[in-house]
């Protein structure tokens, strides 16, 4: 049992936090908003060319290796950094569901390319009855000759404009909310029949509502088991729960950095904001929650790596859960303690504020969680 | 101690809930229960017609042009306002400059500038708050420099809401350095349209855009525009921020809003069954409306107790303080209410223009479109008007004598 | 529409106060406490005099009338004042149900000695079993010719050990958790086979659990109908729970008051306690949850009195509800703002706080209030 | 970053565990199962067979007697000393005076005071606090006066925990008013059977008698009872406070606790079916255990980071407060579980001496008889000690410069 960085670790926080702080900034963040997609194609190629984008992915297939607490480390400094590039949709959710779920052929053909910067993945599994409930589908695939022909409507796809390839989860079998019947496919985004309606999101990203109007595929786009995608598709929301569960760590800590300087900067009644007692407590417990929420999303990223179900899921669901409470309490004060400069679109602290936000809306809010955890218990 | 209402009480409220309701602009309706951008024009149509009624002042002595109301009646005619979904009235006339003209302006004041506010033919707003002095007011720097009948003005002005629409502003300014820094305060009337005077909105985080910076450059100012005596406007400034108690805590339109909360849990899913009949989230509702009756009945409790005679204390600090956290304990509702649905948003939306009404943008419901954005927006309800802290300071000051 | 007191409602409040402001303290409650029965029967005499058992009983029956309000008023002075006699189980639960559900000869006998002090109550409804619903009844009444015969155990029926009479929920017909079928029969505390076992509780107050081994009633001892016990139990109830909240008021009150004089007076790092702004903010909140809840139990107490019945059921929810919440707060700020003082059994503090948490296990805990409302919705 | 234990872990735990539970007596454990009052004799019974053992003193250097563990044996230790539902270790001794004498104590000191602290020969108690000093601890008056080869101390010392059973008390007194308050301040061991040391209980409000006052008139105390130099106790007082680390946040006695809400919420009903198949408790047991298993990880975050040679630092606090407030929650939890049986009480329950046990008092089960006087006991644990507002504050000047 140990609960420290290797040296090699250290050197990816290093160097992600030395990108996003001399690289990046609201300004730059500002200008990737503005592109096309939303997001800046030569910052993602520097993305592949660090290595993070072959973070996760074997070494005989392209990637570097590495697990699921190197890509926490990473998506920390993309929390502090306040990334707009789609590493949550191409690499977290598609590289997962690859790596879990496509055959050796088809691995072997995407991820190099994944790692390289030169592929785009999107995962649709949400519908606009289904809130959290991965097993509630209503997309529907019907089984025609080799293939299927997939019907139906997702929401809040991330990314799902912009990119070559989007993974669905259709019944293929069973009833709205059974567990079983759920089949995952990897659908071109090109696919007659497929239209993706793209828009911003409020936090600065993008994401795709995805109508699928007739549309066929193949029997090899079927990721995992026809019928037995579901644990499939939570292993991959859960990896992203604990992985952005330690992006809300990233922002946290930024959010209390720039308060606490805030608060010492600022004069009120002739004296620092920072001498108020009140205040110095409210920003110990901004420290502490983020401190808390750190360690949960840490171990939440090694218990994904591990072989016990149940503790992944326990702990995807304690980390996500925690950073739903304090990513409230946390983005409130820090805008409430910055008075009126805080609700102003110009300070990093609205933009962080807004993104811890829906994270909290992001695979499962802290009420889907606490559920979980109440079921499981 | 009696909650129910008189016949004469409960014949005042059918009356106005049938008037409002009969007569609120269907556009401006929609706007206002979807939460989408209001322009001048929305609201100067709307005031007008309740200044047609005679309803537009309730707060103002009869004399003045006030309809003479109980507290009891302004108590239903708020209820009915937030009911028939009003937009809120533009208080910087009406509760604020208009009350402290009566109380404290010349004849001339009250003469020129009263009937203007009743008629919305000034558009108002308010010149206290500076970069740099946040909650402490009184350390303000815009300086008037008196120059025969006439003040000269330099400063800058911020956090001021709607100043792109307004006519006029009023402006706490510096006209002395002597004493404390209460005593040089003085209370000035400024023509926005005096050469020197500069608009720059400020961008908020939910896309918004009503508060404003305005600088004040060698403004010329008539001496007549002073209101009170020179060097005497914290006086002023105190009246006027304590002055009104009059749903200064929100209630109605909590109670508004927490229909809107139970429409929406009605429509979106969870586990296969509406929202709204999920044990939890009723729980969290319940929370949030036993917070809500609390504070409504406090201020019944306060206004009652003002009916009776006593002088309005420092309790109105209460609520102000709880009634914005029970808003944005509402706005949480809404937000949690709507899912990941939270995500879509285009700035466009607050204007009504999206595929709901036929144009490009996010395909997200219609009762979704505004939720976060309402969320991001609405923590300035904690902060501007005196933040919360300063309130909880005061409480503990003048009430527990900390 | 109006929310004053009228002027002899000032007179209650202003008597109770000065009584317990002059007459009662810590000292006195202890000696009180230590006399046979947990109280002190000259008090109670005084209670008398005073008209205050007499609240709420209608003139014609030896009572003085007055509402739920008038009631309130003094269960607020009560709390304040740290009472340990027993009105609650006489007045409150005894008085409302006997007005409510006994024949108008059994009235006429019992109420004016309720009111001249020479008779006490006491209601025991709940069981082991039963957490804090009403329709969760074991206890069997069998008819038995003209009567009934009843078993089972009841527990914690406040001050049972030293009443004349015990009013008892049974089972006449149906299931266990139905609403239908409950009787309450009022029982002579020295009915052959009825055993109460008498206890402190741990706020100073006494309780008793009540043991039913085929103790034999007549007919009379019916109060409302066979098989309609449900609604006077929850009516009499919801009045406790409005009645308890205000009491709850009462303690917060003090509880605020005390912990503001102690901030004051107690000097820390050279400076009063009170000069430390997150000590005062805190404060502040203890006191504006004091004044929320108060005013919601006056609210309650308003609607008991009314002919609504789901309002009033509500509006005792809400009260309740706020003051378990409110009390936990305040009790446990108070404690904590009064440092190593505060969990000392010397000051008042220790003994509000005991007192203020036993209410939120009185009536239906803030969760039980919770569900309920969440049930109403 | 490994979760997982080693085979050498492993087989350490299975070793500790099994030792654990063979020996710990039936009716010791009993009494910390049921949360009844522990006496002396309980503790030194206990402590002797972990003496035998070589496992009393894990934080003590191996050449002084302790067994030589690493941070994770040691974590391990706690969570089966926990899990074997022993009492706690009485502190004074093992985890401050010891340390403090390691560090500051002459080789005669050590030698005479720490064997028999091993083997729980001496009971220490804590002169820290002073009537009127609260928090701030170095405002003491306690005065100790050198005459000849001896030091005459007057003074009281208050909040002594367990002073009744103690043979000595180590004490902070002032030697000096010269320069800031902290430079005066001498560290003194004194034999509790010195002349003029008297100790009265202090009543607590959950009926308990574990606090004291501790008077010292004119007690004579020898020379070479000093720790370190004189005027130099602060740093001393500093050290102990801040030195132990280990098991400061009680998370293994939390989880064990966790584990006793489980067995309550599956004996107790909630309509009609055991409490712990309500969605809506388990809600909230899920919420503290959130809490404790996030403290869990930060503290083995803060043991690996202090294994991999950092320097134990301010976040110790974040332990102390975030440790008390978890046990806190769990005393809500207990306390709500038994619903109305919280009521009963009678202050024989604490010693072993109830209905169940044969004797008269209240009727409640064995397992809701303790649960209201550990919750109203349980509210000391964010005042001793550094009360949390200090840490609050510590932890805003130490970590974040404020």
């Amino acid at each position: 049992m140990n609960f420290t960085f290797s040296d090699e670790q250290i050197l990816i926080r290093d160097m992600a936090e030395r990108f996003f702080r001399d690289d990046y900034g609201l300004d730059v963040r500002r200008k990737h908003q503005a592109l096309p997609g939303g997001f800046c194609r030569e910052t993602w190629a520097r993305f592949a060319d660090m290595g993070w984008l072959a973070l996760g992915i074997p070494e005989d297939l392209g990637g570097i290796g590495g697990g699921t607490v190197d890509m926490a480390i990473l998506m920390e400094a993309m929390g502090g950094g306040l990334a707009v590039e789609p590493f949550l949709a191409t690499v977290v959710l598609g590289g997962t569901l690859i790596r879990d779920g496509a055959r050796p052929d088809i691995q072997a053909d995407l991820l190099p390319r994944l790692a390289a910067g030169e592929l785009h993945l999107s995962f649709a599994y949400s519908e606009a009855q289904s809130r959290y409930d991965l097993n509630d589908v209503r997309t529907r695939a019907k089984a025609d000759g080799s293939g299927f022909v997939l019907d139906g409507a997702k929401t809040v796809a991330l990314h799902a404009g912009t990119v070559d390839k989007i993974a669905v989860t259709a019944r293929t079998s069973g009833g709205e909310r059974d567990d079983g019947g759920i089949t995952i496919f990897l659908v071109d985004a090109d696919a007659p029949g497929l239209t993706v309606t793209d828009y911003p999101t409020v936090d600065g990203l993008r994401a795709g509502d995805v109508a699928l109007d007739g549309v066929r595929v193949d029997a090899e786009a079927v990721l995992g088991a026809v019928d037995g995608g579901l644990p499939l598709a939570e292993a991959a929301i859960d990896r992203a729960a604990a992985l952005v569960s330690a992006e809300a760590a990233g922002l946290m800590a930024a959010l209390t950095r720039d308060t606490v300087a805030f608060l010492k900067e600022r004069k009120q009644f002739g004296r620092p904001l920072g001498d108020f007692q009140a205040l110095q407590h409210r920003a110990t417990e901004m420290y502490m929650d983020t401190e808390l929420t750190r360690s949960l999303a840490y171990m939440a990223a090694v218990r994904q790596d591990g072989d016990d179900r149940p503790a992944a899921r326990r702990a995807a669901s304690q980390a996500k859960a925690k950073a739903g409470q304090a990513g409230r309490l946390i983005g409130q004060e820090a805008v409430q303690l910055h008075g009126g400069m805080g609700v102003t679109d110009e300070m990093p602290v609205g933009h962080y504020f807004k993104r811890l936000t829906l994270i909290d809306h992001s695979f499962g809010d802290r009420a889907h969680h606490l559920d979980r955890l109440a079921d499981m218990a | 101690m009696d909650l129910n209402l008189t016949t004469e009480e409960q014949a005042f409220q059918d009356d106005v809930r049938g008037f409002l309701r009969a007569n609120i602009p269907p556009a401006i309706k929609r706007k206002v229960d979807l939460g989408l951008k209001l322009v001048k024009d929305d609201y100067v149509v709307w005031q007008r017609i309740l200044y047609e009624q005679g309803w537009i002042a309730p707060g103002w002595p009869k004399e003045y042009g006030g309809p003479g109301w109980s507290p009891v009646q302004r108590f239903l005619y708020e209820e009915e306002l937030a009911a028939a979904s009003s937009p809120r009235l533009i208080t910087f006339g009406l509760k604020m400059l208009g009350p402290v003209l009566i109380e404290f302006g010349t004849p001339e004041q009250k003469a020129h500038y009263l009937p203007r506010i009743l008629a919305s033919e000034d558009w108002w707003c308010q010149g206290f708050s500076e970069p740099g002095a946040g909650s402490d007011l009184a350390s303000l720097t815009t300086r008037a420099v008196r120059d025969g009948d006439h003040y000269i003005v330099n400063g800058q002005k911020t956090w001021t809401t709607l100043a792109q629409y307004a006519d006029w502003i009023f402006c706490l300014v510096r006209t002395s350095n002597e004493g404390k820094k209460q005593q040089g305060i003085s209370f000035l009337l400024i023509d926005m349209k005096t050469p020197g005077v500069t608009v720059r909105p400020i961008k908020t985080l939910d896309g918004g855009q009503e508060i404003n910076d305005v600088f004040l450059e060698n403004v010329k100012v008539p001496a007549e525009n002073l209101v009170g005596k020179e060097n005497d406007g914290w006086t002023i400034a105190k009246f006027l921020l304590s002055h009104e108690r009059f749903g200064i805590a929100g209630v109605a339109r909590s109670k508004k809003q927490m229909e809107r909360v139970r429409d929406i849990a009605g429509k979106e899913m969870k586990r296969g069954r509406p929202l709204i009949e999920d044990a939890r989230f009723r729980e969290r509702m319940a929370e949030v409306e036993i917070e809500l009756t609390a504070l409504e009945m406090t201020e019944l409790r306060l206004l009652s107790e003002e009916a009776a005679g006593r002088k309005p204390g420092p309790e109105a600090s209460i609520l102000k303080l709880k009634g914005t956290q029970v808003q944005q304990g509402i706005t949480e509702l809404l937000l949690e209410a709507v899912g990941n649905r939270a995500h879509a948003f285009d700035p466009g939306i607050l204007e009504d223009e999206w595929p709901g009404m036929g144009n490009d943008g996010p395909p997200v419901p219609e009762h979704a479109a505004t939720v976060a954005s309402h969320y991001f927006n609405w923590r300035k309800a904690s902060i501007y008007g005196g933040s919360n802290e300063i309130q909880r300071s005061i409480i503990a000051k003048a009430i527990l004598g900390l």
